[in-house]
């Protein structure tokens, strides 16, 4: 069904080749385009935060402070680790990189509702990661992601505000991102895509839209009272004046908590997406899929108060929290249940960005349940604050996000660059990222439960071997990661060029060419049937006789 | 476009309510009425803010997704000022403990 | 004004588009979406009055009795008119009168410019009586609740400084699209710009509405 | 320190049931994992691409299945819940007899005081067997007093008393280590606790300088800031007396508030109205008190004083 035009022509008149200067890059407005610079933006970011937690994980080999001498230099390190991770790649990665590009596409529109801003929006972000990469050469911040005050407003002499600044600004950028998503999917959708004929992938960015554009703000006043705060020695947090740093936290969580789920809904669409291609069937209950994507968003602005369970807050706030957050995994469970049940009775292969769905499901239940634990009060207790809370939030962020991000880019590279990747190192890459990964952050569920402290750069001998285990893993999966770094940017030469669509998938984006012109569709796409018609009958049967046709051909030495 | 435009008299009636509605904000100030008077200036703002954003701001005749986003502020506001005083309410029974 | 040149001509669509209705609506959405996100810009400073109105409530009230309140209501009345002028030049784009538009947004202009101006005379006299928090607060009226008081008066001044900050975006705002109007044809752009810079107008005028009540008329009836 | 490699010692009382609720949380996610796993292996294996398997009319949604896995999920999150809430209710209801314990920390090492005088820097030890509060505050940041043997955590706030309780249960050493990250020594803020058999602790209490009982420093401390001028007999100024103060009501007036509401003098009480001594003034009385900031009144003198009030209440009693 795709448009079958010469791989060479059809390069010439897609978005890539629509203009070679600097400036048809850096003044585009096209969403594809934007969405190349995000890719390229947050993987420079990527590597920047992944360097730190390899010099974290060499120091935290020994029991005493060896490799990097200074407490201050680690607290500046692992500062450094959570600023660039959480805001310069997490956030923006999916929402900005994928969503930016497939979205219009996916719902049959020629670019995004605001196309200058969502070009200022990657500005935004630029001039963001820039002031806070200058302030992390010129000495860094030692507060930790989280600022907390009184230590970050009253007692830290580093680059608190400059800090505070770059992540105000970028703060803006998910915010133009996140309204754009919102519109675009309101009022540009094609004629036929109605609410219930949109991709999972669709609705998921929708979701993560609603949240970034409802909880960013509150970040960037928080954030704007603590550089007040430094600046000019007025504390709306201090104690001494009859201020609560209590509140602080209310005001940060309230953001952070919703944070994490905008790391983690986009997850869940590029595995709704993948899963059922990959098993030629329809995806299970697509309702309930779409209606626990809008549950998540949510519920997760009502939950922060786990974060403080002994933080001082009163008891009470803490049963409410801790209810809540419970109810919160539900539907995480549906769509865990849901994605199982799509593999039943399914014709499935084992493709790359398969591999990291079905990693992206193991890990991701693992980390939820963990979450649960964390969540059930008494226990919080005993393990806030441990390497058991640093093992959850790793297991969703780096076995929940990023295996699926990998699994989008994975899937959508043809679509991206009109290139498919080799299948093969494809696969290796993700079962070493898989294997490093759980030997990298299994060990520290045990060590938070044995009560070793986050964040710090000593601990007592006894923890040493499970710290060892973790730093081994930690090494494999560096290299796991430089491993789709190199074979994608060699595909981009050396890959075999990629057909409209090379997985015989069924949404809209794979009904254009790959990679797409510059407004995506030569005409308007009309959808008249529900996403993921797929049939597994079907697929055995044009697999049978794809075998059969290779049997019949002549014995051809190829050269 | 979709509405009809309002006329300039409808702006006036609107404007010289506001203008009144100011009136009785600062009027009620002055009443002792305890605890109370927290709500009424509350109660008074909130009937400024509607008729602002039902008129001025054109609410009144666009498309409802207008009145769900505008809404949707407002809730998520409630939210955060809702469960933060929950905890600074809630913190003072005298457990032998706190 | 600028009838003497030729108007510069726009298409009215922009290309990527369907038709002005999607183009109109999408331009409101994003607006209404980006008032929401003002709103909760704001709502962490409500937020904070909110919880320490309840802890320091004597501090609060004796504080909030050194503010002007005269100044507060006449302030309120202004940026209510600016309101109004502000509807009517949205009336007026879309009935495509560019003279009575272009003249009730310098009248918009010249409101907010006021308001600003009796903000200016307020924070100065406020300096003067050292109600400005930090080393110079000394709050000499009544010493003793020197400490909390100190808590209003940044809330204070960070809520109407925010404020200030909104409204002179705003000015700047309504003189581009003033200048824009004034340069260009009428298109279905120019009067979604004045349509949405009303909006953004309108969101001021709301934020100072709560504002007045909450920071200058906490306890005045004592 | 022999112990299991997954847990560390069982320490306090309520140690085996935060271990009985973190084992059911494991349990039930090894359960939900197996299931899911085995699920999908079987589902990877029988219907991969070219296997025989029967194919046709596959559901694509049912809501009795959906259901299912609300509602299960929903009844053992409700469950979990209110269990670890009970203990967590446990955890914050200290006995009224606790023997008290004050910690004041300051970047970077917990400064203890015990009742009886002695003083203790990173080291706390402990009877075995008998339930212990610890009153604490903090000079600087938010620190967090955190024993994982006693699976006891909790935050330590300035300007704020927290408190948190335990009953120590097996002899031994245990490690004490600051949770919540407090600047560029948060990692060696450590210490070890020591729960030591009675007679040991008697002899250990015993031993060492002793400058007499918190109470008794507490009354030099109030002789040497002249709090008896206004608080003591001679009355030259106007002030509440304290004898027989703590714990009882005291009504406070508020200023602009016509009805007096009555509060109890507890530490928190104590506390303000000597950091921040307008915020509630005793009725019938003027707001004369000066405030006393840290550097005047340290936190460890100021719980001294507290102590100081706490026994004089006791005596005399007929208020």
């Amino acid at each position: 069904m795709s448009v079958a035009i010469a791989p060479e022509e059809r390069m010439a008149r897609s978005y890539l080749t629509d203009g070679y200067n600097l400036k048809s890059w850096l003044l585009t407005t096209d969403h594809k385009r934007i969405g190349l610079l995000y890719m390229v933006s947050i993987t420079l970011f990527f590597f920047v935060g992944g360097a730190a937690a390899t010099i974290l994980r060499l120091e935290l080999m020994t029991p005493k402070g060896d490799l990097i001498e200074t407490a201050d230099a680690y607290n500046r390190m692992f500062t450094l680790h959570g600023v660039v991770m959480v805001w310069f790649f997490l956030i923006p990665s999916i929402p900005a990189v994928l969503g930016n590009f497939l979205v219009p596409v996916m719902i049959g529109a020629r670019d995004m509702a605001f196309p200058k801003l969502n070009l200022l929006s990657w500005y935004i972000f630029m001039a963001g990661g820039i002031i806070v990469l200058a302030t992390l050469i010129a000495g860094g911040v030692d507060t930790g992601w989280t600022f907390y005050v009184p230590f970050s407003s009253m007692f830290s002499n580093t680059f608190v505000v400059p800090a505070a600044a770059g992540v105000f600004i970028v703060g803006f950028s998910s915010i133009l991102t996140g309204l754009n998503i919102i519109v675009t999917t309101h009022t540009m959708r094609c004629p036929g895509m109605t609410w219930d004929r949109l991709p999972l992938f669709v609705w998921a960015q929708y979701a993560t839209s609603l949240i970034m554009v409802l909880a960013t703000p509150v970040l960037a006043i928080t954030v704007a009272l603590l550089a007040a705060e430094r600046i000019w020695g007025v504390g709306i947090f201090d104690p001494r004046l009859g201020g609560d740093p209590i509140l602080f936290q209310h005001l940060f969580w309230f953001y952070s908590h919703p944070a994490v789920y905008i790391m983690i809904l986009p997850g869940f669409g590029v595995v709704s997406e993948i899963i059922p291609c990959f098993a030629r069937r329809p995806i299970f209950g697509y309702k309930f899929m779409a209606g626990a994507l809008l549950a998540i968003a949510f519920l997760g602005f009502i939950v922060w108060g786990h974060h403080m369970f002994v933080s001082g807050q009163s008891m009470y706030a803490g049963f409410v929290f801790s209810i809540i957050s419970f109810l919160v995994a539900i539907p995480s469970g549906i769509k865990v249940f849901n994605w199982t049940a799509t593999l039943y009775k399914g014709s499935i292969r084992f493709d790359t960005p398969m591999l990291y769905a079905l990693g992206f499901i193991g890990l991701f239940t693992i980390g939820g349940l963990t979450g649960l634990i964390l969540a059930s009060l008494a226990v919080d207790v005993h393990v806030h604050d441990t390497y058991f809370v640093v093992a959850h939030f790793h297991y969703i962020m780096v076995g929940g996000m990023v295996m699926a991000y990998l699994g989008g880019i994975h899937f959508w590279w043809p679509k991206l660059t009109g290139r498919m990747y080799s299948e093969w190192w494809g696969k290796l890459s993700a079962l070493i990222v898989f294997f490093g990964f759980n030997l990298t952050f299994f060990p520290q569920f045990v060590l938070g439960y044995l009560g070793m402290p986050r964040r710090v750069y000593e601990y007592t001998e006894d923890y040493q071997i499970l710290h060892i285990m973790s730093t081994l893993g930690a090494s494999i999966l560096a290299v796991g990661y430089l491993l789709p770094l190199s074979y994608l940017i060699l595909s981009l030469w050396f890959g075999k060029h990629a057909t409209g669509n090379p997985w015989s998938a069924t949404g809209l984006e794979w009904q254009t060419t790959s990679p797409p012109p510059t407004h995506n569709f030569e005409e308007t796409p009309v959808v008249t049937e529900a996403p993921y018609a797929y049939d597994p009958v079907v697929a055995e049967a044009e697999y049978r006789a794809s075998l059969a046709e290779i049997e019949e051909r002549p014995r051809v030495n190829h050269t | 476009m979709s509405h009809t435009i309002p006329s300039i008299r409808t702006y006036g009636f609107v404007y010289l309510a506001l203008m009144l509605l100011l009136a009785l904000t600062v009027g009620a100030a002055y009443l002792n009425l305890g605890s109370a008077n927290i709500l009424v200036a509350l109660a008074i703002a909130v009937v400024k803010v509607v008729l602002i954003a039902l008129y001025f701001m054109h609410l009144k005749g666009s498309n409802r997704l207008a009145w769900v986003f505008s809404a949707m502020g407002v809730a998520w506001l409630a939210l955060l000022i809702g469960l933060t005083t929950l905890d600074f309410v809630s913190r003072w029974p005298a457990l032998p403990g706190k | 004004m600028s009838t003497t040149h030729e108007l510069l001509q726009e298409p009215p669509l922009a290309e990527h588009f369907d038709d002005l209705e999607q183009q109109h609506l999408s331009a409101q959405l994003g607006m209404w979406i980006f008032l929401a996100t003002e709103a909760l810009f704001f709502g962490g400073l409500f937020c904070a009055y909110t919880v320490y109105r309840r802890m320091h409530w004597i501090e609060f009230v004796v504080a909030s009795r050194e503010l002007n309140v005269a100044a507060g209501a006449i302030n309120t009345a202004v940026l209510l008119t600016s309101s109004l002028t502000m509807a009517l030049a949205v009336r007026a784009a879309k009935l495509r009168e560019r003279r009575w538009l272009l003249i009730y947004l310098a009248i918009t202009i010249v409101f907010g410019a006021v308001f600003l101006g009796i903000k200016a005379f307020e924070w100065s006299e406020d300096y003067e009586r050292g109600l400005v928090p930090g080393s110079l607060f000394t709050f000499p009226f009544r010493p003793e609740f020197a400490g909390f008081a100190e808590i209003f008066f940044l809330l204070y001044f960070l809520m109407t400084g925010l404020h200030a900050i909104h409204l002179i975006i705003g000015i700047a705002l309504v003189a581009t699209v003033a200048g824009f109007c004034a340069r260009h044809q009428y298109v279905a752009q120019g009067e979604n710009l004045v349509e949405m810079t009303g909006l953004y107008w309108h969101f001021i005028d709301v934020i100072w509405v709560f504002l007045y009540p909450l920071l200058y008329l906490i306890d005045v009836h004592r | 320190m022999a112990h299991l490699p997954f847990f560390p010692e069982q320490a306090s009382s309520h140690a085996k049931d935060v271990d009985a609720v973190f084992l059911a949380g494991m349990g039930i996610l090894a359960f939900f994992t197996a299931l899911i796993l085995i699920l999908i292996v079987t589902f990877l294996v029988r219907y991969r691409r070219g296997t025989t398997a029967e194919r046709d009319n596959a559901p694509n949604t049912s809501l009795r299945i959906e259901l299912l896995w609300i509602g299960i999920p929903l009844i053992i999150s409700i469950g979990m819940f209110a269990w670890s809430a009970v203990v967590y209710y446990r955890l914050y209801s200290p006995p009224a007899d606790a023997y008290l314990v004050d910690v004041v920390a300051k970047q970077w090492m917990f400064y203890l005081q015990h009742p009886e005088g002695k003083r203790e820097i990173n080291e706390l030890h402990v009877p075995l067997g008998r339930p212990l509060r610890l009153r604490m505050i903090s000079q600087d940041v938010i620190h967090s007093f955190y024993v994982p043997a006693f699976r006891a955590k909790q935050d330590v706030l300035p300007g704020r008393y927290t408190s948190l309780w335990f009953q120590p249960t097996r002899v031994g050493q245990y490690h004490l280590f600051c949770a919540e990250y407090c600047g560029t020594n948060h990692a060696v803020m450590r210490g070890t606790v020591e729960v030591m058999e009675p007679a040991d602790y008697e002899r250990w209490l015993g031993s060492g300088s002793s400058e007499g009982s918190l109470a008794r420093q507490g009354e030099q401390l109030f002789q040497k800031h002249h709090c008896g001028g206004c608080h003591g007999p001679s009355q030259n100024v106007p002030a509440p007396p304290l004898q027989g103060v703590y714990g009882g009501r005291v009504p406070v007036t508020r200023e602009g508030d016509p009805s007096t509401n009555f509060i109890t003098a507890d530490d928190r009480y104590i506390h303000d109205s000597v950091r921040l001594p307008k915020k509630e003034i005793v009725a019938g009385f003027e707001p004369m008190m000066p405030t006393y900031d840290q550097t005047e009144l340290s936190e460890a003198d100021l719980l001294k004083l507290i102590a100081y009030i706490k026994s004089i209440g006791a005596e005399e009693t007929s208020k």
